[in-house]
């Protein structure tokens, strides 16, 4: 049975591990810290797992109940409360469970941290507000998950906070996710003027008296309400997602401790976008219009986005490039009506390159935080475990057949192949393009790190955690608290998508979870193939393009990085422009650094200076002080003192009022 | 026509006030400098039994007209009369000191102010023009001589020549009213012109054209714009005491006066004098309040704020109703009560060689008497109209007595002014709060001085809880 | 007959001549002085005038008391300017402005 | 126990007594006249628990009425009384009084028994207006907060003291007696000055027009709107701490209930056409300011611009109901907006005393309200920033927080009327969160900056206790709001009944 | 036009003359002359109008004891007269203006049309009884009370003029003409013997 109980011990549990640490991290000591939160999200795991269990193998009806009532005013009411179905019940097992793996990581990651106790409290909190987000039966509950998320993600980038780059990108983040949060919150009014409720259910079931309502805010044009309503709401999931032109937060949010790049900034809480368009598929099936955004958007970040991750020299951020792209790959799968497809690759993703993030982090850790790829090299000698799980999610995050990125992405690939709304061909064509893109990349970075000559040890630049320096230059493998999750995770990356794809794409996992309109069945093709099972259809996976793509991409990485260093020099001088564009990022930072920073400042300080001090303040108020001062001291002067201006003014005063009063009666 | 006791009954109190001050006048040729006291005491203990004989036979409801109609006593002519004994009480106490620390506490000043109360007391009475003028008189004749009689100040003779000559100038107008309004009507007797006018077969040109001058006599007494010149200049170079005595107790008898005239005697052209009024009122109002706002002295400060009071004053009298006559008087009344307090506090912090009158004599007076400064603080809110002082509630009743009457842009343009003149009070709140004192002279307020001040800055704020019966009192007495 | 209003007119000049003469006057207060007893004596003037023409006494009576308030009045007007003489060794009026704004 | 004692009496005047009671004690022994304060103000405090233990929620009535006739002549009276709408303000106001106190335990050296005293004064005042059932005494209410305020700022204030208490002073008296003349009117009117009877009263239109500007003069200079609030700035900036927060936690509030009580149910036609107007300053108040907030240097200058913008959604939600009930006629919306101007207002006064309250324990360590003179609190301080970031989050709204629910409740009643309106609002979420979080990175974040943030020492009890007390308060409306939106449900309710009815029925033309 | 009629009208000329001369002559003796001038013509006009008795009061107070009055004070206060005119000129159009309208206002009003002869005719030349018996009646029986009034006026007038001008303050001063005259020189001069200061033997 799924109770309330058991839901909120899975909610709470983590969150009073987060109070525990983070409140009394003091008085219980480092180890007392991680302890609690271990513990508690732990518990989440479990009871999620059972939850899960309940869901997907006996058959347990989806739990839709109000935990209070948050307000209520009239019809309108906003309650605390939990849905719990298959799409729900998934993500709290991905999100609990990488969230485990990055506790015990963090251990081993932060060790040297004055601010353990405090990271564990944020993490811990970050998987209670995650699990609110997923777990939420009404839009005010998801919003509130949305935001706190936010706010966690806010605090654990700019964990660091003596770093002026940290607290810069935690304020970007926060501040870039308001955009789309101003949209989202726009879209759930919509909902609740259209609809009259905030609950999933009630919206749900009355979403389709939404076709044909035209909404006609300004002037002539007529916009469609579901349209209009699915476009709002998306535009919260780009900000939390990060898809163009909201991305901008994502890669600078790795200047966090790496556990949170895997667990927030990887697996988790970017992906919320794309659960809560999942979770809103019965809306977004309403609108063609919206959908086809969807695409392109989704398609352009998923291209685009792999390509900056070519001439990044920074191992995060590689990986963070990587995430934006893979974020495009599930944005164009829900554009393509695809959301199980979306939510699968979602899965395997966070699997794989929370392992990738946390591969990364040991890299780091071994070399003293180094992050720079084009000092390293030859790694794998001296961190085998890291070494072999990195290529394990090199390989899924490729693609490779019978990883299990292999299956999700396969999956987004027909998918979208086989749509037939505007910009589905595009995007089929940009994701073509970014399979080889992003093996590319992948393997360009496995090569600088752990292939190739040792380019580490000599110079006396230890990057920024510049203090964590015990005289000892050599990598070393890193220990077990990190090495362990890292073995965990690669364990789903490479096999869970063998076991889960059946069920999860082309079964009925998740009937009733998300909702595809009559008529379109965006995997069907696929199904076709995947009706030998799993391992039939990697094999067939040889004979498609998409794995050829990601061979040709891997194998140019492989000539360029692991034989031939020099083409990479040649190539960056002959395409200096679009490298200098792509290492630029497209400008996109500077342009919202000038447009949108600097001119709202400077907008602030115009009204500021211009409307409140000199014209309101200036003119008006002190400007009718001065009128009134000079004003009185005219009348001052009248009294001049001489008893004949004196007799004057009263003889002029009667002659005045004898002639108004007395005489033009 | 004085016949009988009964005739005189009713003038009890100002006959003994009479026979009072005359006691005093002589008493005072024998008393020497030492035993003064005496004096003061005699004139207080006068003013009391005046009130006391006032009571004796005070009747809200009644009106009694005696000498041919010369002298009447009603309702409204005792509450008048009564708060201008307690009036000229509490300007006793205050004076006392003053006078004591400027060598100037001689008998004259109680003969010469007794004798200007009887003289309001006529005029608050007076029911008919010839005895207005001469209570008028009197009263102002006392007025001037007081103001002179710190003989040795310069400024003091300056300005009582200017008070002398503006003063007869504007009695000389008020006259000239009086005079065509004899012509036309043919009677001197208020009560008898009133009756005459209601007929309404007179010229009504020549008619305005008397009220007019009446009003300009009216409009001096009270220190309207434009016959106040004389206000701040009387106010400054006049002994504190003597511009305690002369902002205060007087604006009570220029109520009873235009009450007489206009509402009882004129009250068929109550058009024509009301809007006259309003104009009076309306630059009153914009004067008063502007030109106080550049004063350094606060005396003059004062002065320019008295003016503006008036123009409140008049707000309530030209809305031409019983009820717009209460709202006048109970403003006045409380008028009277704010501005003894502001000058007591002037007088109270003053003492030999030290006048405080200038605004910045008062800074950081927070800090060196706290009590005098709240007390000071109650007073100048209470001038400047804040709820819930009682200046607030005068100031409530007349506007509404206005706007009643249709005054709904006077009233617009009085509250704008009274934001502005809040300016100036809030001026000198701040200097006496925000300031760092300059000075330490010490406070020598004598005990009685002290107490009465604590009375009568507390009375700002408790008479709140009686503006009922008091407003109760002015509504019943013009009924 | 002499109409009433060539009484009422001649006070009325006699009125304005002694306005005037209190704002033409720049120098002497003892002219100011006089200038009010010119004023009084036209508003005398017209009660008189009203009394003969009202046949009626009280306008006389009236005179009667303003006549001798102006006497008393002259007294004290007198007063002052001796006291402003002796403070001031002037009775200039247009020196009279210690006081003004 | 108390459900016979005149409440509310106690509220006003036991204050007001103890403030007495603290100058009479005088500065002789300042230590004793703070405790005594802080007895009294918690005395008060307590007297809100039978308040709202006993109030019934389920009406919209009047409750806890004290009436007595006062100037007769006049027909005032001093009349009490309490419905959902003032319960929570009056709590608010206890609550604020007591950290008031605590927050300037040690700091004010000056004149400190006189610095207590008028804070209680001020308290007694404003529960006061919050109770006042009578036009008249609101107004003597309304008004005599203006003299303890001035004094506050201008004794204790900062350099510029005198021009900002001068300032707010006028600002403040110049609004509220237009207002004065709408009430003696409609006194003349209907011979009442009783809110009752002035609620119900027919008034035409010219008269409603005329009566709706003369109010929103006054309360639109108190709440305030643009272009009316450049004296919130100066005087935030130069009061002291508690001053600034009681101007911002309650003095604020004194607008929009004004709206609440006089605009909308005495002028509701008049409203309903205007509302427009309302919306568009709100709307110019929400990113105007916003934008304003951005530029500013001064720490307290910054928090006084995000209350306006705060507020503008309080005047947001209170006009927004008449175009939802008219146009959309959707009464459950336009509760939804009501009861989001008040979540708002009530949110407000915890979230912005607790903003000034933390720039104050920075100040008093300081002396400097400058951001660039900070940088890196966090370094030396590491609970102040602690709350300081939980207090800025709920400034920018964030969900879990009191400063969501209100701009939550506001923005979906303003979407169910017009997308765009709703989109200005929420402009909100990012400029709000600009200007805050912006504020925060350079005050908080960061390494040291300078020596002197070097010595900084972390809050000491007195201040955790007022930092904490106010973060339990933001927290709790923000988890859990219902116990707010109920208590005043059915006065919204009543409320939102009587402004739909037009007051232009039987009157000839 | 009767003798009356021409009678008036010289009185009515002379009087504004005169009245016109007191206050623009600058020697104040010549315009308190002047004064009684008017003051002579104006007793005229009011017997004319069988005023009698107000008539020859005027003579008596004003010329008599008024008037010498004002002399006295302008003699003794020894007034320098030569310095007080100038910038009459500067002020006398406006001040002619302003009076010019006030008569023209004063005029219009009580002029012939409201005060005519239709509307005021006189009572008979002659009157029976005599005005001052008329008026004395009045006075003592009617009056009594202004008269009360009047005569508590007059001792204010007394009080008031004693009290400021009576005593002779310390520290005012004035030059006492008598005192000067009579001092001795006993009272300037005082002899102080010094003991010869031969032996020290230094100056200054």
């Amino acid at each position: 049975m799924i109770t309330k109980t058991l839901l909120l011990t899975i909610a709470l549990a983590p969150l009073a591990g987060a109070i525990l640490a983070g409140l009394f991290g003091r008085q219980i000591g480092r180890a007392g810290a991680h302890w609690a939160t271990i513990l508690g999200v732990a518990l989440s795991t479990a009871l999620s797992a059972y939850v899960l269990k309940l869901i997907a193998f006996d058959g347990h009806e989806a739990v839709n109940m109000s935990v209070y009532t948050w307000f209520r005013i009239g019809s309108i009411q906003a309650e605390v409360g939990f849905l719990v179905d298959a799409l729900t019940a998934t993500m709290m097992v991905v999100v609990t469970s990488v969230s485990l793996m990055v506790h015990v990581y963090t251990i081993g990651y932060m060790e040297e941290d004055p601010g353990y106790q405090r990271f564990f409290g944020y993490i811990s909190l970050f998987t209670f507000s995650m699990l609110m987000l997923v777990m939420s039966n009404n839009f005010m509950q998801l919003f509130f998950g949305w935001e706190a998320v936010g706010l966690v993600s806010y605090l654990l980038i700019g964990f660091w906070f003596k770093r002026p780059t940290a607290i810069f990108a935690n304020l970007k983040a926060f501040l870039v996710n308001r955009v789309g949060d101003f949209g989202f919150l726009l879209g759930i009014g919509l909902v609740l003027a259209y609809l009259g409720s905030l609950d999933y259910a009630t919206v749900f079931a009355k979403a389709p008296t939404l076709v044909g309502q035209t909404f006609n805010p300004y002037g002539t044009v007529e916009w469609a309400v579901p349209t209009l309503i699915c476009l709002l709401l998306f535009v919260g999931a780009m900000g939390k997602s990060a898809q163009v032109p909201l991305h901008v937060w994502l890669p600078d949010s790795m200047e966090g401790p790496t556990p949170i790049s895997a667990l927030i900034h990887a697996a988790t809480m970017v992906t919320a976008g794309i659960f809560m368009v999942a979770r809103m598929s019965p809306l977004f099936e309403l609108s063609e219009t919206a959908l086809s955004v969807i695409l392109v958007i989704g398609s352009i970040t998923a291209l685009f986005m792999g390509f900056i991750g070519i001439v990044q020299n920074d191992i995060k951020r590689v990986v963070a490039y990587s995430t934006l792209s893979q974020l495009g790959y599930m944005t164009v799968a829900l554009g393509a009506s695809a959301y199980s497809a979306a939510i699968f690759h979602l899965m395997t993703h966070a699997f794989f390159k929370a392992l990738l993030f946390l591969g990364a982090g040991s890299v780091i850790i071994a070399m003293h935080h180094e992050q720079d790829l084009r000092k390293m090299g030859g790694l794998r000698k001296y961190m085998p475990i890291t070494f072999a799980t990195a290529w394990v999610g090199t390989l899924a995050l490729m693609g490779f057949p019978g990883t299990s990125g292999f299956y999700s992405k396969d999956a987004i690939l027909y998918a979208v192949g086989s749509a037939d709304r505007a910009g589905a061909s595009f995007a089929h064509a940009s994701l073509l393009i970014g399979v080889a893109v992003t093996a590319f990349y992948s393997f360009r970075m496995l090569y600088l790190a752990f292939h190739g000559k040792e380019r580490f040890g000599h110079d006396d630049r230890h990057g920024h955690g510049g203090h964590h320096d015990h005289g000892e230059h050599q990598p070393h493998e890193t220990p077990w608290v990190v090495t362990l999750p890292l073995a965990l995770l690669a364990i789903p990356s490479l096999a869970i998508g063998f076991f889960t794809a059946g069920p999860m794409l082309f079964g009925n996992f998740f009937d009733g979870a998300i909702f595809v309109a009559d008529g379109r069945a965006p995997l069907a093709a696929m199904a076709h193939h995947f009706e030998h099972g799993s391992l039939s259809f990697a094999l067939h996976g040889f004979l498609t393009p998409p794995v050829w793509l990601a061979l040709l991409g891997a194998g140019l990485a492989t000539y360029i990085y692991l034989f031939n260093p020099s083409i990479a020099d040649r190539a960056r001088k002959a395409f200096a422009p679009i490298h200098h564009l792509l290492e630029r990022k497209y400008g996109f930072d500077e342009f919202n650094q000038a447009v949108f920073a600097r001119g709202s400042v400077w907008l602030g300080r115009a009204f500021w200076r211009v409307g409140d001090q000199a014209v309101i303040d200036g003119v008006i108020v002190d400007g009718s002080a001065g009128t009134v001062s000079r004003i009185a001291f005219a009348v001052r002067r009248l009294q001049s003192g001489f008893l004949f201006h004196y007799a004057f003014m009263m003889i002029l005063g009667l002659i005045v009022i004898v002639g108004a009063f007395a005489l033009l009666q | 026509m004085i016949d009988t006791w009964t005739d005189l009954l009713p003038m009890l109190p100002e006959l003994f006030l009479l026979g009072m001050v005359n006691l005093i006048l002589i008493a005072g040729l024998f008393i020497d400098e030492r035993r003064r006291g005496l004096v003061h005491f005699i004139a207080t203990l006068t003013l009391a039994f005046a009130a006391i004989l006032t009571l004796r036979d005070f009747d809200i409801d009644g009106r009694v007209a005696v000498a041919g109609g010369m002298f009447i006593r009603d309702g409204a002519g005792d509450v008048l009369k009564l708060f201008v004994y307690l009036t000229m009480g509490i300007v006793f106490v205050y004076a006392k000191f003053y006078l004591r620390t400027h060598k100037l506490f001689v008998a004259e000043f109680y003969t010469l102010a007794l004798f200007s109360v009887l003289g309001m007391c006529v005029l608050i009475s007076g029911g008919n023009l010839l005895t207005i003028y001469l209570g008028l008189e009197l009263m102002a004749l006392s007025s001037y001589a007081l103001v002179a009689l710190d003989r040795d100040s310069p400024v003091a003779a300056e300005s009582a020549m200017k008070y002398f000559v503006l003063g007869a100038l504007a009695s000389g107008l008020l006259l000239y009213g009086m005079s065509i309004l004899y012509g036309v009507t043919g009677s001197l007797d208020l009560s008898e012109i009133a009756t005459r006018l209601s007929s309404g077969e007179y010229p009504k040109v020549v008619l305005a054209f008397a009220v007019v001058f009446i009003v300009v006599g009216i409009g001096f007494k009270f220190g309207a714009v434009p016959f106040h010149m004389w206000v701040p200049d009387v106010y400054q170079g006049a002994p504190t005491a003597i511009t305690l005595l002369l902002a205060s107790a007087p604006k009570l008898a220029a109520v009873g006066m235009t009450f007489r005239l206009l509402s009882e005697g004129l009250e068929p052209l109550a058009r024509d004098w009301s809007q006259m009024l309003g104009f009076l009122a309306l630059m009153s109002l914009v004067v008063g309040n502007f030109a106080a706002i550049a004063q350094t002295n606060l005396k003059r400060m004062l002065a320019y704020s008295t003016i503006s009071h008036v123009g409140f004053v008049l707000l309530g009298i030209l809305a031409g109703s019983d009820d717009g006559m209460a709202a006048a008087m109970f403003y006045a009344i409380t008028y009277a009560l704010m501005t003894t307090g502001a000058f007591g506090m002037i007088i109270a912090l003053s003492n030999a060689g030290f006048e405080c009158e200038r605004i910045e004599d008062f800074k950081g007076l927070n800090q060196r008497n706290p009590w005098f400064a709240f007390l000071m603080l109650l007073i100048l809110a209470s001038l400047a109209g804040f709820p819930p002082l009682v200046g607030f509630f005068s100031k409530l009743y007349v506007l509404q007595a206005a706007i009643n009457a249709g005054w709904l842009w006077l009233t617009v343009v009085a509250v704008v002014m009274a934001v502005i003149g809040a300016y100036y009070y809030l001026r000198v709140i701040k200097v006496m709060y925000f300031d760092e004192p300059e000075h330490e002279h010490a406070l020598q307020a004598p005990g009685d001085v002290r107490v009465v001040l604590a009375a009568n800055g507390l009375l700002q704020l408790l008479l709140t809880f009686f503006v009922g019966s008091l407003t109760a009192l002015c509504v019943a007495a013009w009924q | 007959m002499i109409p009433l209003s060539w009484w009422l007119t001649l006070a009325a000049l006699l009125f304005c001549i002694s306005v005037a003469g209190i704002f033409i006057n720049r120098k002497n207060i003892i002219i100011l002085l006089m200038a009010i007893e010119l004023m009084l004596l036209s508003v005398n003037m017209n009660f008189v005038a009203f009394s003969r023409y009202l046949d009626d006494m009280a306008g006389q009576v009236f005179v009667f008391f303003i006549l001798t308030v102006a006497a008393a009045e002259a007294a004290i007007g007198l007063a002052i300017l001796v006291l402003v003489f002796r403070n001031r060794r002037t009775i200039n009026v247009a020196e009279l402005d210690t006081m003004r704004g | 126990m108390s459900a016979d004692w005149p409440l509310l009496s106690l509220l006003v005047w036991l204050p007001i007594a103890g403030a007495v009671a603290v100058l009479v004690a005088g500065d002789r022994n300042a230590g004793a006249a703070k405790w005594l304060a802080l007895l009294v103000s918690l005395a008060t405090l307590a007297l809100c628990l039978p308040l709202w233990s006993n109030f019934d929620s389920s009406t919209s009535a009047m409750q806890f009425v004290e009436r007595t006739p006062w100037i007769t002549s006049f027909a005032v009276d001093y009349h009490l009384g309490i419905d959902g709408f003032s319960l929570p303000l009056i709590v608010l106001t206890c609550i604020v009084t007591v950290l008031v106190l605590i927050a300037g335990w040690e700091v004010i050296e000056y004149k400190p028994s006189q610095y207590v005293a008028a804070f209680l004064a001020l308290a007694g005042l404003m529960n006061g207006v919050f109770a006042a059932q009578d036009a008249l005494l609101f107004y003597v209410f309304f008004e005599g907060m203006l003299i303890p305020m001035f004094i506050i700022i201008g004794v204790w204030g900062g350099p510029r003291r005198v021009y900002a208490t001068m300032k707010f002073f006028l600002y403040t008296f110049l609004g509220s007696v237009f207002m004065l003349l709408g009430l003696i009117y409609l006194y003349l009117k209907g011979q009442s000055f009783q809110l009752a009877d002035l609620q119900t009263m027919s008034l035409s239109m010219s008269e409603q027009t005329w009566l709706f500007f003369a109010f929103l003069l006054a309360f639109a200079v108190k709440i305030p709107m643009w272009p009316v609030h450049t004296w919130l700035p100066d005087a935030h900036v130069e009061a002291p701490t508690g001053g600034s927060m009681v101007l911002a936690a309650v003095m604020l509030k004194i607008g929009g209930y004004g709206f609440l009580r006089f605009s909308l149910p005495i002028a509701p036609d008049a409203s309903a056409e205007f509302a427009w107007l309302i919306i568009a300053m709100s709307l110019i108040a929400v990113v105007y300011i916003g934008f304003v907030a951005l530029a500013q240097q001064d720490m307290k200058k910054l928090i006084a611009y995000s209350s306006i913008s705060h507020m503008g959604f309080v005047t947001l939600g209170l006009f927004i109901a008449f175009a939802l009930v008219a146009k959309s006629n959707s009464p459950d919306t336009a509760a939804l907006g009501v009861q989001g101007a008040m979540v708002q207002m009530i949110s407000h006064g915890f979230v912005s005393a607790a903003m000034f309250g933390a720039v104050g324990v920075l100040y008093d360590r300081v002396h400097s309200r400058q951001i660039a003179d900070y940088g890196g609190v966090v370094n030396t301080m590491p609970w102040f920033a602690t709350f300081m970031v939980f207090f800025a989050m709920a400034n920018c709204g964030l969900p879990g927080t009191s400063g969501f629910v209100g701009e939550f409740m506001v923005i979906l009643a303003a979407a169910k009327h017009s997308l765009g309106i709703a989109a200005l609002a929420a402009v909100t979420l990012i400029l709000g969160a600009a200007y805050t979080l912006w504020l925060v990175k350079r005050v908080i974040f960061g390494d040291v900056a300078n020596s002197q943030v070097a010595e900084l020492s972390d809050l000491n009890g007195r201040e955790w206790v007022v930092l904490g007390t106010l973060a339990f308060f933001v927290l709790f409306i923000g988890l859990w709001p219902a116990p707010v939106v109920d208590v005043m449900q059915s006065s919204v309710e009543a409320l939102l009944r009587h402004i739909t009815t037009s007051k232009l029925m039987g009157l000839p033309g | 036009m009767n003798y009356e009629s021409y009678l008036f009208l010289a009185l009515a000329t002379l009087l504004v003359i005169a009245a016109g001369a007191v206050v623009t002559l600058r020697n104040p003796v010549h315009a308190a002359m002047s004064l009684v001038l008017t003051f002579f013509t104006s007793a005229m006009l009011w017997i004319l109008l069988r005023a009698e008795f107000l008539g020859i009061t005027l003579v008596l107070v004003y010329v008599g004891a008024v008037m010498v009055l004002f002399l006295f004070v302008v003699m003794m206060l020894d007034i320098n007269v030569v310095p007080l005119r100038e910038g009459f000129a500067r002020y006398l159009p406006v001040g002619l203006l302003v009076a010019g309208i006030m008569a023209a206002q004063m005029v219009a009003v009580l002029g012939g049309h409201h005060f005519g002869l239709e509307r005021y005719t006189a009572p008979p030349a002659v009157i029976e009884g005599s005005n001052t018996a008329a008026l004395g009646q009045l006075l003592y029986t009617g009056y009594v009370y202004p008269f009360e009034i009047a005569a508590v006026i007059l001792l204010v007038a007394i009080v008031a003029a004693i009290a400021l001008t009576h005593r002779r303050r310390e520290g005012v001063k004035l030059q006492d003409p008598g005192k000067q005259t009579m001092v001795r020189k006993a009272d300037r001069l005082r002899v102080v013997k010094m003991p010869s200061d031969t032996r020290e033997g230094h100056g200054a």
